[in-house]
């Protein structure tokens, strides 16, 4: 009675971390798009482009941040809705190993690239 | 059906009288089986209007139901806490008849020993704002008002906890006659699946309340019962918190009933014959519109939530309507018409069923030849949310 | 059909017949979730490919100029602005705040994301 | 209420156990004032003795005839003709949503029942905790305890029908229990309540729709008691985490 979906572990932190997460994703967004804007007046349009953009050290910080924050929220509100199709807690477990699997190596890739790109625009 | 040696009692119809009932014998040892054609308190006792009686209201006309209700007004505040909202009622006298009414209302009041208080009216209200501020005379009496749904399930989920087996959307089409022409079970319509299902017993309970005198000619015999409708109509605001009674000889729309966000006007006072449908109409609710703005004008600013219709079991005899008695009669019918293993209870009110559960209980032990002391006076009722979790039936 | 709670009756989520505003307001959530989330993963996937090398961005930034890719972007930034401005209805009753205003602040919000959303299209398509 | 008659269609959802379920008309000549709950149950006594449907008081205190009408969770006993349909209109009844069907229109309601026994759901509070703010500002001065009344929820099932989430999973709480908890728990009072909205069905499995709310035919408004809810455990828990020492030493 108590529970069907044994621990599904859905509680005041996760919640929390969803609205706050989306918030911030909100503010990073933001931010974004105003330095998109001030640092390269005519947008991404060439490689060339990109590679300048990443010179200024504030960015990586953007983009990391809005990796992990858009890749984490987006996880736990798809596991949300996994919830409600009352999944037994064998199926669970495997989706939540699936989706921490899945959210590293998104996040980890995401990193690399924004390396990549950072060493390239440094020339390091 | 029964498995044990206990002796095994069907019970038809699960109102108040029939859960009571249900509750009374299961505490005494018996096996019980309830058949209900519908659904728990879904004929008269889901839609009385509500009123837990002191018995003020009868004191004068008819003080034999007075002193059933004062009893019983007790023991279920007592049995039934969490059914009934207590907070007192009121008698208000607005003109000069209802003063002359307080003399013989005291008198009645003192010798069905009904705790009253006489109120200042500016003291009433003061507590009551939404009164008729014409009141000349005030009696405080320990009316409260109760979920009629709720009240019927508390006794029935008490009597299953101990036993009792719940027949729902089962209606008897036939009693089952032995050789001897003694009554020995029922055969009921099982709605719910749509088939016939029998079951025998020791003895038939007949507490089917308005409908007493159909099921007892199915056995044949005659149970002068006399369907009596009252029209009850619900405002959308609780404007008051006391049950607020005209003081004067019982009529049409002098209560004013508070009972959770709402406020019930009732009743009227009529005779049919057949009370599957009774239809609800204008006029009644027009009346009962007008009898309860002359309490309480603030339900002119309220809207009608609902409007409903119960016909009371009242016990034939030569007089009409308000003038029959509200007490209750148990029939051994093997004693007026020679026809065994079958009994009828019927008449009452809703406050009273314990007390008709008691001496319905009573006869059947005397018939049965069991010795069982009744035990339901001093037993709190279980939550009423239990019926529903021992399953179905 | 079976009456009780079944994960095969998913599908009445994105029912809204005879419901009120705040079953559209979580279908519209839940929808534009599922499709930000694909958007998330696909974007990355692309973006691996643009740190390859200028000839794939351009290849790409070439790509991304055909109306088809357009009307998906367009959809993506709607699907954003919606969920975002949503989001910030349901943060805020979800932590007791103006749960009484609840349609008041949908209805707000999404004429602003209306708007969000025409700037967007302005942008995209009558600018260039 | 007038001499007005309306000639409306119902459409009954007809369900034995096992069988398969199918929609049966009846055409009947009523009052547009006339409530549904009462034409079922003239359709009962005059066209169909087979129907089955739960109902009880008439007047919306009981909360046993909760259907579905034109897809929508109504208390029939108060729902008026004229506010769902119109003359020569149909009227389609079902039985609630999200809880299995006994026969026709009467569904097991045994688990909702037993999760609101569980938290010890209030049936009779007194009156000031049994109104909403501002309700009983008519009344003069009433002093704690004075009046009581039963309490607004009527146990009548609607929001479970109406609720999204209760559509595909058995185990939420559901919004019935998670109000009650709300209006029963004084806030560190009742901490195995608490433990129940804030265990993994409780109020973090609600999604904001506001349906349960939307078709809540008493006022008890659980959308708003359940996001309250989840307000008090997050301050409770963010309390907790700045100070620690005085929390335990109030448990020992």
């Amino acid at each position: 009675m108590i529970s069907s979906s044994p621990k599904s572990r859905e509680n005041a932190w996760l919640w929390l971390y969803k609205i706050m997460s989306g918030l911030l994703i909100f503010f990073v967004l933001g931010l974004h798009f105003l330095v998109n804007h001030l640092v390269e007046k005519g947008g991404l349009l060439s490689y060339a482009d990109v590679v300048h953009y990443y010179t200024n050290p504030i960015i990586p910080v953007i983009e990391v941040t809005f990796l992990v924050l858009a890749v984490s929220h987006s996880l736990i509100g798809i596991r949300s809705i996994v919830l409600d199709l009352n999944p037994s807690g064998k199926v669970l477990q495997f989706i939540d190993w699936c989706f921490i699997a899945l959210g590293s190596a998104a996040i980890f890739y995401g990193i690399a690239l924004v390396i990549i790109v950072v060493s390239r625009a440094t020339g390091v | 059906m029964s498995l044990t040696n206990k002796p095994h009692v069907i019970i038809i119809g699960a109102g108040f009288t029939g859960c009571a009932t249900a509750h009374d014998l299961a505490l005494r040892g018996f096996d019980i089986t309830v058949v209900e054609r519908g659904e728990i308190a879904s004929g008269t006792s889901g839609r009385t209007h509500g009123l837990l009686h002191s018995g003020a209201r009868y004191c004068v006309n008819d003080p034999e139901a007075a002193l059933e209700c004062i009893e019983e007004n007790a023991t279920l505040r007592k049995i039934a806490r969490p059914c009934i909202e207590f907070n007192g009622g009121i008698f208000i006298a607005l003109d000069e008849s209802d003063l002359a009414y307080a003399d013989s209302f005291i008198e009645g009041i003192n010798s069905c020993h009904i705790q009253v208080n006489e109120l200042k009216p500016a003291h009433v209200l003061a507590q009551e704002p939404n009164l008729n501020p014409h009141i000349l005379a005030a009696y405080a009496v320990p009316d409260g008002a109760f979920d009629p749904l709720r009240l019927a399930l508390a006794f029935a989920a008490t009597s299953k906890e101990n036993g009792a087996h719940f027949l729902l959307h089962h209606e008897v089409q036939e009693l089952m006659v032995d050789g001897q022409g003694n009554i020995c079970g029922v055969k009921t319509w099982d709605r719910h699946a749509d088939r016939k299902i029998d079951i025998k017993g020791d003895m038939v309970v007949n507490a089917t309340g308005a409908w007493a005198g159909q099921i007892a000619g199915l056995a044949g015999v005659r149970v002068p019962v006399i369907p009596t409708p009252g029209v009850m109509v619900a405002y959308n605001q609780r404007l008051v918190q006391h049950v607020i009674n005209r003081l004067n000889v019982p009529g049409d729309g002098d209560i004013v009933l508070p009972q959770r966000r709402m406020s019930v006007i009732g009743t009227t006072s009529f005779t049919v014959e057949d009370v599957d449908y009774i239809p609800v109409t204008d006029e009644q609710i027009r009346l009962m519109y007008e009898r309860a703005c002359a309490l309480v004008p603030a339900i002119r600013q309220a809207h009608q939530r609902g409007a409903y219709m119960s016909a009371r079991p009242l016990i034939g005899s030569s007089v009409q309507g308000r003038s029959l008695s509200r007490t209750f009669k148990c029939y051994d019918h093997q004693e007026s018409d020679g026809v065994t293993g079958f009994v009828t209870i019927t008449g009452g009110k809703a406050t009273t069923c314990r007390a008709m559960a008691e001496k319905t209980a009573d006869l059947v032990c005397r018939k049965l030849g069991i010795l069982a002391e009744c035990r339901t006076k001093e037993m709190e009722l279980t939550s009423y949310r239990k019926f529903y979790l021992y399953g179905y039936s | 059909m079976s009456n009780r709670p079944s994960p095969l009756h998913f599908w009445r989520w994105f029912d809204p017949r005879a419901r009120q505003v705040g079953t559209w307001a979580f279908i519209i959530n839940r929808i534009t979730a599922l499709g930000l989330t694909a958007y998330l993963f696909i974007h990355l996937i692309v973006l691996g490919q643009l740190a390859l090398g200028p000839q794939y961005y351009d290849q790409f930034i070439a790509f991304a100029k055909l109306p088809v890719v357009k009307i998906g972007e367009l959809a993506v930034l709607a699907a954003g602005i919606i969920h975002a401005l949503n989001g910030i209805r349901v943060a805020l009753t979800g932590l007791g705040f103006a749960v009484r205003w609840q349609k008041h602040m949908l209805y707000s919000l999404m004429c602003l994301a209306a708007l969000g959303i025409f700037v967007v299209f302005v942008k995209l398509f009558l600018l260039d | 209420m007038s001499s007005i008659r309306w000639k409306v269609t119902f459409i009954i959802t007809r369900q034995r156990s096992k069988s398969k379920c199918y929609q049966q008309p009846f055409l009947l000549e009523v009052d547009p004032d006339e409530y549904i709950l009462d034409c079922i149950e003239r359709i009962w006594a005059f066209h169909d003795r087979s129907l089955t449907f739960r109902h009880a008081c008439h007047h919306s205190t009981c909360g046993a005839c909760g259907m579905r009408v034109n897809g929508v969770e109504k208390l029939t006993c108060i729902t008026a003709i004229r506010s769902v349909t119109q003359d020569g209109g149909t009227v389609h009844i079902e039985p609630l949503r999200n809880f299995p069907v006994l026969s026709d229109l009467v569904v097991d309601m045994s688990t909702f029942f037993l999760r609101l026994e569980q938290v010890n759901a209030a049936t009779v509070l007194p009156l000031q905790e049994a109104c909403l703010p501002g309700e009983i500002k008519d009344q003069p001065v009433i002093e704690s305890g004075q009046y009581e009344r039963l309490v607004d929820c009527i146990e009548c099932g609607l929001c479970i029908s109406a609720c999204p989430t209760a559509l595909t999973s058995s185990s939420y709480q559901g919004p019935a229990t998670l109000a009650a908890i709300q209006q029963g728990c004084q806030p560190g009072n009742q901490p195995f309540q608490i433990l129940l909205a804030d265990h993994e069905d409780g109020v973090w499995r609600c999604h904001s729709a506001y349906e349960c709310s939307a078709v809540c035919p008493s006022n008890v408004d659980p959308a708003a008691r359940i996001m309250n809810l989840r307000r008090r455990i997050l301050t409770q828990h963010i309390r907790s985490l700045f100070s620690r020492q005085p929390e335990e030493a109030k448990n020992e």
